[in-house]
């Protein structure tokens, strides 16, 4: 039925199979499995493994060329919508992917080596697209709410779906580093983006400063091993390593941790999470799911890729890495969402927790632990995208409340949004019937497979513990409103007042630009957009039936390509 | 010849880098910082990469610490910091005992002089015929093309990040300055111990 | 006599290592920010030496983008830093802490 | 359409209409839909189902012994892989005798409701759960494999959270929720651990390809795996049915509505162990360390509870450690070997005890909600229903012959006696103690002076001025049924006459390959009945000779009883004594309702470590940087020791 797109041919060709190898001429380059001739520029770039890059890139610069065009108060809704139809051709170039690849073998890298078009690159394309969509979906109410609507949100999040695709796709450590970069500068500036509440701005800054430090650890770590193995393409690492041993792996090894390092960061596993509580408060409600969904996502198919296509001959030396990780990762992560006052900090921490499944998925190193941590990865972007665009709704102008007691008696105020807040609790503490159940059913699986009892027992107890306070929230909206006291909800954090000023003098010259306005939300139900009310719907649809069907991890096991 | 160079080079590295984490006054660490650029540069020089020594000249010497200038000056924060003083518990001791530690790390995994492993050239020669600029160019545009393209997003990013950090806001009604803000929050805790002392305590932010 | 590569490498950790520590032990955004500056240029340092030893161009390609990601992130820091700090020159990374627990 | 979809649907059904009853706006005779609307609603679906069960039943009964078993799949879950799991409802005698008295006791109860909630604001959301309760319990027993047996294990943990937490505007129903909770995910741990390994050894969960083979007798376990299967499955039961150690919470759990704990807590969830157990038979047979430990934990709690039953002084509080009693007694017969006898005494159980239960709330409903038995007395003229009722269900639990109690246990005590005469004697023993409680609530409640009217002066304002009275028809009714069915139940399993329905009926679940069958001598028997006989009938007198004229006497109730042996304090001081401070810096805004400063150890320990690691997030930017920084050190640290391997 796509078929006779093949025959255009701008869409270019698949590579042909280059692991015969060819011997490179003196002077010559090793492209794609094609050997240049010296001084020839030629390079044969298939398009068709780069559309959803490439919709999203034209995408951006159209709408920023349409903003120069047009006056300067447009349409409201519009840069919302452009960005959600931008995110459905994307998506729809990734289906088309999705079969143009078909049931392809092993991936093999295009355009210069640098990415990879396969399956398991298709899966977080499409998974990306989706997040896309979302985010502007629920983020268009949000921003019109605080006085933050202009179309350079919605380009940051393009932007930054560019880095996380690119990482999904990389096929070498400097498109991954690259792409890194892209999504991560890109989200530095979405946290920041809320300038007149200072959390945000604080969020905007630790992000930032914590980043560049990981993204440097990263990048010497990439470094060490382009030292160590020749070179930084996957492929052609793990083939050297397949082909040789080497006698002092110390280099490489160092390289490796620090490649951990660097995206364990990302994916905000203990102990590199100490930013993820903080930014996710602090960010703008909507972005902070986005970005929980697409730099997770990102992050850890940036650490498949690394430590399966290119490390995978030294999984004796990672995976003992990545499974204490993932304990600390899931016993942190449980234990400190307990003692947290903060809705937002308490899914910041839940989300910690989470990634210490995925992460289990990984240490297993196997297939079935990788298509666990696929289907953990895609089924959780709605749950978490939903949670917090549920949370946006409830904050009242200015986040002006986003302590648990917001939503006490939400299910007797409005039952609908109140069940689908529940489904995505539900599912994220793993309850059978949702996607969550499954999710953890099979990285613990794969766990039990490999013989790690203690490690299923430690997931196991850490979702009992997490089953706890996903359990509280949820008596919570179901139990009755307090009769409280006026003025008790008005709760202005503390830091927006006075974080800045501490030892400075008090704010006397008072600029404009960090008024905020603060409006606590009513007691009674709060409207719900339709933009929004869509995402929700179609998140929860999505939760409950890839809980109690098999078609998510089918897709998981096909996007499986791993090994 | 080689060693001059590089020991210059590694001297004025190393000055420059400690001038930075030590110097009290941020226009100082700026311009220590221009110095270890040198340095780099030097090191580039010393080691044949002659294109990427004049790229990291401009660069850096040029663009980044003139933009870091620009903001120190902009923000009127070039006056000095205490350094003697340290807030945090154990900070300091510990955050340089973690970077012997580190590098301690680094050279017990090269075993100093172990670092590389003989794999071939991957990318194409660096040695033999032609010039590096042609060589880095050829490379940059067929092996790298992808990577290349995509820089442009960064560029884009870093636009749109400045217009939407430095943009000035028009002020709508009902906004509140943060010194309102703090009254209001004042208020409220006032009658909040008023009305239940043990609530108006937990309300306020956890002891440090 | 040529310089053995080990000892740019060195070099090069010993930079890395200074700007991790000036980093945590500074309390100006903008001197932490050009600690990182001092790591990225170590990295770039290690890129040039290995594409040496290796032979090979890949590493001095890398660091390109390694300059081009700096600038941009250069660009993107300063103006969240000049957002931020606009009107509290003094402040300082240790003010920043109202997100805590 | 096979009848037994039926019994699953019907509850469902009723769950979610009461659900969404509160948002819909249907207009019922008293504005939407609500009381006592709801109540009949739930009523008639459980009765529906109980019906259903019945045509169920009365179809396999036509059926030879083989053909008794029928395996229904509703849908099949996750079809990928090496996973397989389908859904479906495994007909069997053992489900369908479960079926039976959980859905014709919930009936009776549901209906008993409709009066004893009369006017609570939440009348809906009451009998949402209950209908809940009851989709869950036919789930877990009617369910073809471990897992979805475990989903409704679950959903009956739920139920019971959120019902034992009802009235969670009091504090103390809060916190006995919580220890519920707790108690029951430590047991939940051990059944999911059990399904993993059982997932491992045999690659599914369904009862037809891990039991089929093992009770077929076509192939054996490993001692080491039935014993760990065993053990891992024993501690799931032991949390859901109250045993040792794990029975705090059932006690404190009698904060819910009454009903509740007639149904939940007495009838059936706690019943749901002895399910477990009974249903796991054929991999138990292979472990014979795991029967004998199913044995002593049984005859230990049941001994354990009686002691301290026969000191409380809240007459609800009683009637639950009485039922951990009775429930040792049930774990006892079947780790002694012999399914049906525990079986038998569940049934019976179900029947008096509900009976017991829902007399105690007609009692508490008379005296407006006063629970304390001190302050009763003398009732027996005034509650000419319940009266008889009580009488008729301490006489059954005492186990007086002929009422139903004597013959359960009599077969439980003879099963014991062949497993080990110590298990026996401990079993008499308690059999003692429960006729010796038993008569001192009966005394205190319903004989002596009438206590609650000078309390009732005293408390002056308290509203009860008016002399306690009958309850309505829906709560008296349920009483006179159970009082049948504790009179005569017990010839479902007549130990004469052929009348041994029970055990002819359970035969094909229990073939003789995993529980061999054995003969109690009928002289033993004799002696057996007639010393169990003698010594209920001298607790009774001791009873009646220790409490005729007195209400306090302080040298039979020592305090180390009536606090349960201090084992809750123990624990309280052990586990959360230290952490007493953390409560206070919990979110305040759910601590006032859900969390509180006394025992519950184990959330506390959590929220308390979690209170401690919070200080690591110290809002400083660098030592965020230090503690990235210290962990990648760690981690070279490790790949440098590892290096050059």
């Amino acid at each position: 039925m796509i078929q006779p797109l093949h025959l255009l041919g701008f869409l270019g060709q698949a590579s042909p199979a280059s692991s015969s190898g060819c011997t490179i001429a003196p002077g010559g380059f090793r492209v794609d499995g094609f050997c240049t001739d010296p001084g020839s520029l030629h390079i044969p770039v298939a398009y068709r493994s780069i559309i959803p890059v490439l919709v999203l890139t034209i995408g951006a610069l159209v709408m920023l060329a349409l903003s120069a065009v047009l006056p300067k108060r447009a349409r409201p809704g519009l840069w919302p919508a452009l960005t959600a139809l931008v995110g459905a051709f994307s998506l729809a170039g990734a289906v088309w992917q999705w079969y143009d690849l078909g049931t392809a073998g092993a991936a093999q890298p295009t355009i210069g080596g640098q990415i990879f078009y396969d399956r398991f690159s298709v899966l977080f394309l499409i998974l990306i697209s989706i997040a896309v969509i979302f985010g502007a979906l629920s983020a268009d109410s949000y921003l019109r709410r605080e006085g933050l609507d202009g179309i350079e949100a919605y380009i940051l999040m393009l932007m930054s779906a560019i880095g996380a695709m690119l990482m999904a796709q990389s096929g070498s450590l400097i498109m991954l580093f690259l792409g890194l970069e892209i999504m991560s500068i890109a989200l530095y500036v979405m946290a920041a983006y809320h300038r007149r509440r200072t959390q945000s701005g604080e969020a905007g800054l630790k992000y930032f400063i914590l980043g560049s430090f990981s993204s440097a650890l990263f990048l010497y770590g990439v470094a060490l091993i382009y030292g160590a193995t020749g070179s930084v393409e996957f492929g052609l690492i793990g083939n050297f390593l397949t082909g040789n041993v080497i006698a002092n792996n110390g280099v490489l090894l160092g390289g490796m941790a620090l490649v951990i390092v660097g995206l364990g960061f990302k994916v905000a596993a203990v102990p590199f999470h100490y930013w993820t509580p903080d930014v996710y408060q602090g960010s703008p409600t909507p972005f902070t799911g986005y970005m929980a969904a697409v730099a997770k996502a990102a992050g850890f198919a940036g650490l498949f890729r690394v430590l399966t296509q290119a490390l995978g001959t030294q999984q004796a030396n990672w995976r003992p890495i990545i499974w204490l990780m993932a304990v600390l990762t899931l016993g942190i992560g449980s234990v400190m969402a307990i003692a947290q006052k903060d809705l937002k900090r308490m899914m910041a921490y839940s989300s910690i927790s989470q990634a210490g499944y995925v992460l289990v998925g990984l240490q297993a190193a196997s297939a079935t632990g990788t298509s666990g941590a696929l289907f953990y990865l895609f089924t959780y972007i709605f749950v978490i995208v939903g949670t917090f665009a549920v949370i946006g709704l409830l904050q009242g102008r200015g986040e002006a409340r986003s302590d648990l007691g917001v939503i006490r008696g939400l299910g007797r105020r409005q039952p609908l949004l109140a069940g689908v807040m529940l489904v995505f609790l539900l599912a994220q503490a793993g309850v059978p019937f949702t996607s969550g159940f499954l999710a953890k059913f099979y990285v613990i699986q794969a766990a039990v497979q490999r013989g790690q009892y203690w490690l299923a027992v430690i997931a196991m107890l850490a979702a009992a513990i997490a089953a706890f306070f996903y359990l509280r929230i949820a008596l919570l909206m179901y139990s009755s409103d307090p009769a409280e006291p006026g003025p008790l909800p008005v709760d202005v954090p503390p830091a927006d007042a006075g974080v800045l000023t501490l030892g400075l003098e008090p704010i006397a010259s008072l600029d404009l630009e960090t008024t905020l306005v603060i409006d606590p939300p009513s007691r009674g139900p709060v409207p719900v957009p339709l933009a929004v009310g869509a995402v929700l719907a179609v998140s929860a649809a999505f939760t409950i039936a890839a809980g109690v069907s098999s078609f998510a991890i089918d897709f998981a096991k096909q996007a499986t390509t791993l090994f | 010849m080689d060693w001059a160079v590089y020991l210059v080079g590694a001297a004025m590295i190393l000055t420059g880098a400690l001038g930075v984490i030590l110097l009290r006054n941020p226009v100082h660490c700026a311009l220590m910082l221009v110095f270890t650029m040198f340095g780099i540069f030097l090191e580039f020089i010393n080691q044949g990469a002659d294109f990427l020594a004049a790229v990291q000249i401009i660069v850096y010497a040029g663009a980044v610490v003139i933009l870091f200038l620009f903001v120190i000056m902009f923000l009127g924060v070039d006056r000095k910091e205490a350094i003697g003083a340290e807030r945090l518990r154990f900070q300091r001791p510990l955050a340089i005992l973690l970077g012997l530690v580190a590098l301690v790390e680094i050279l017990a995994l090269s075993r100093v002089d172990h670092w590389v492993s003989g794999a071939p050239a991957q990318s194409g020669a660096l040695k033999g015929a032609g010039s590096n600029v042609a060589k880095l160019g050829q490379s940059l545009y067929t092996g790298y093309l992808l990577p290349f393209e995509m820089t442009a997003a960064l560029l884009v990013i870093a636009v749109v990040a400045a217009v939407v950090m430095s943009r000035r806001h028009q002020p709508s009604a009902g906004e509140m300055s943060p010194a309102a803000q703090k009254e209001l929050r004042e208020s409220h805790q006032s009658a909040l111990s008023a009305s239940d002392p043990s609530l108006a305590g937990r309300l306020e932010a956890p002891s440090e | 006599m040529n310089v053995p590569s080990a000892w740019y490498l060195i070099l090069a950790a010993v930079l890395f290592g200074i700007g991790a520590t000036g980093l945590l032990v500074r309390r100006n955004v903008l001197v932490m920010f050009m600690c990182i500056e001092l790591m990225l240029n170590a990295v770039n340092l290690t890129f040039v030496t290995f594409a040496r030893m290796l032979n090979d161009v890949g590493g001095q390609v890398d660091v390109f983008f390694v300059l081009v990601v700096a600038a941009a992130e250069v660009v993107v820091g300063l103006s969240i830093i000049v957002a931020m700090f606009r009107r509290r020159a003094a402040a300082t990374a240790d003010d920043i802490h109202g997100l805590k627990g | 359409m096979n009848a037994a979809y039926v019994i699953v649907a019907l509850p469902l059904a009723g769950a979610i209409a009461l659900l969404f009853a509160g948002c819909l706006p249907i207009r019922g005779p008293v504005g939407k839909v609500r009381d006592p609307w709801s109540g009949w609603l739930a009523t008639a679906m459980t009765l529906g189902a109980f019906v259903a069960t019945v045509w169920v039943w009365a179809t396999q009964v036509g059926r030879s012994a083989s053909g008794r078993s029928s395996d229904l799949n509703i849908f099949t879950w996750i079809p990928v892989g090496d996973l397989h799991v389908n859904f479906g409802l495994q007909v069997d005698p053992l489900s369908i005798l479960w079926c039976l008295f959980v859905t014709g006791v919930g009936g009776l109860i549901t209906l008993y409701s409709i009066g004893y909630m009369k006017g609570d604001p939440s009348f809906n959301r009451f009998f949402f759960y209950l209908n809940a309760f009851v989709f869950s319990m036919v789930v877990l027993v009617l369910a073809d494999n471990y897992l979805f047996s475990f989903l409704g294990w679950e959903g009956v943990g739920f139920c019971s959270y959120g019902l034992v937490g009802f009235w969670f505007e009091r504090n103390s129903a809060a916190v006995a929720a919580k220890k519920a909770f707790v108690t029951n995910r430590v047991g939940d741990f051990g059944f999911m651990i059990a399904l993993f390994l059982m997932f491992k050894h045999f690659g599914s969960f369904n009862f037809s390809a891990v039991l089929g083979p093992l009770s077929a007798g076509h192939a054996t376990l490993a001692a080491s795996t039935a014993t760990a299967l065993t053990l891992l499955l024993l501690l799931g039961a032991v949390a859901k049915s109250a045993q040792l150690p794990l029975y705090m919470w059932l006690p404190d759990a009698m904060e819910g509505p009454t009903p509740v704990s007639a149904l939940i807590h007495a009838a059936t969830m706690v019943t749901a162990g002895v399910y477990l157990i009974a249903r796991s038979a054929p991999i138990i047979h292979f472990s014979s360390s795991g029967q004998w430990t199913i044995a002593w934990i049984g005859a230990a709690t049941a001994l354990f509870a009686a002691t301290i039953a026969c000191n409380q002084n809240d007459i609800k509080r009683v009637l639950a450690y009485s039922t951990v009693s009775q429930i040792g007694y049930m774990v006892l017969g079947e780790g002694s070997g012999d399914y049906s006898a525990g079986i038998y005494h569940t049934v019976m159980h179900a029947f008096f005890k509900a009976l017991l239960f829902l007399s105690a709330g007609a009692v508490i409903h008379a005296l407006h909600d006063e629970q304390d038995m001190k302050r009763m007395g003398g009732l027996r003229k005034h509650l000419r229903i319940t009266f008889p009722a009580f009488i008729i269900g301490y006489l059954a639990l005492s186990a007086i012959p002929p009422f139903d109690g004597f013959w359960s246990k009599d077969t439980v005590l003879a099963a014991a006696f062949h497993k080990s005469p110590a298990l026996w004697a401990v079993g008499v023993i308690t059999a003692g103690l429960t006729a010796y409680y038993m008569t001192r609530q009966v005394i205190l409640v319903f004989y002596g002076q009438a206590r609650w009217a000078d309390q009732s002066a005293a408390h002056g304002a308290a509203g009860h001025s008016a002399p306690p009275h009958e309850a309505p028809p829906t709560m008296t009714v349920p009483l006179v049924i159970l009082s049948v069915a504790s009179v005569l139940g017990w010839l479902l399993n007549a130990p004469f006459g052929g009348l041994d329905f029970i055990n002819r009926w359970l035969a094909p679940v229990f073939p003789a390959a995993i529980a061999p069958s054995f003969a109690v001598h009928t002289g033993t028997k004799w002696i057996i009945g007639l010393v169990a006989t003698a010594v209920a009938v001298a607790g009774v007198l001791s009873g009646i000779a220790a409490w005729r004229r007195q209400v306090d006497r302080p040298a039979l109730e020592p305090a180390v009883l009536a606090h349960g042996w201090y084992i809750d304090e123990g624990i309280a001081a052990a586990v959360s004594g230290p952490l007493a401070r953390t409560a206070s810096d919990l979110s305040f805004e759910v601590d006032a309702k859900l969390v509180d400063g006394s025992v519950n150890g184990i959330a506390r320990l959590a929220a308390e470590s979690g209170r401690q690691l919070r200080r690591i997030q110290t809002g400083y930017v660098r030592n965020y940087a230090l503690g990235i920084g210290a962990g990648a050190a760690v981690i070279l640290f490790y790949v440098a020791l590892r290096a050059g391997s």
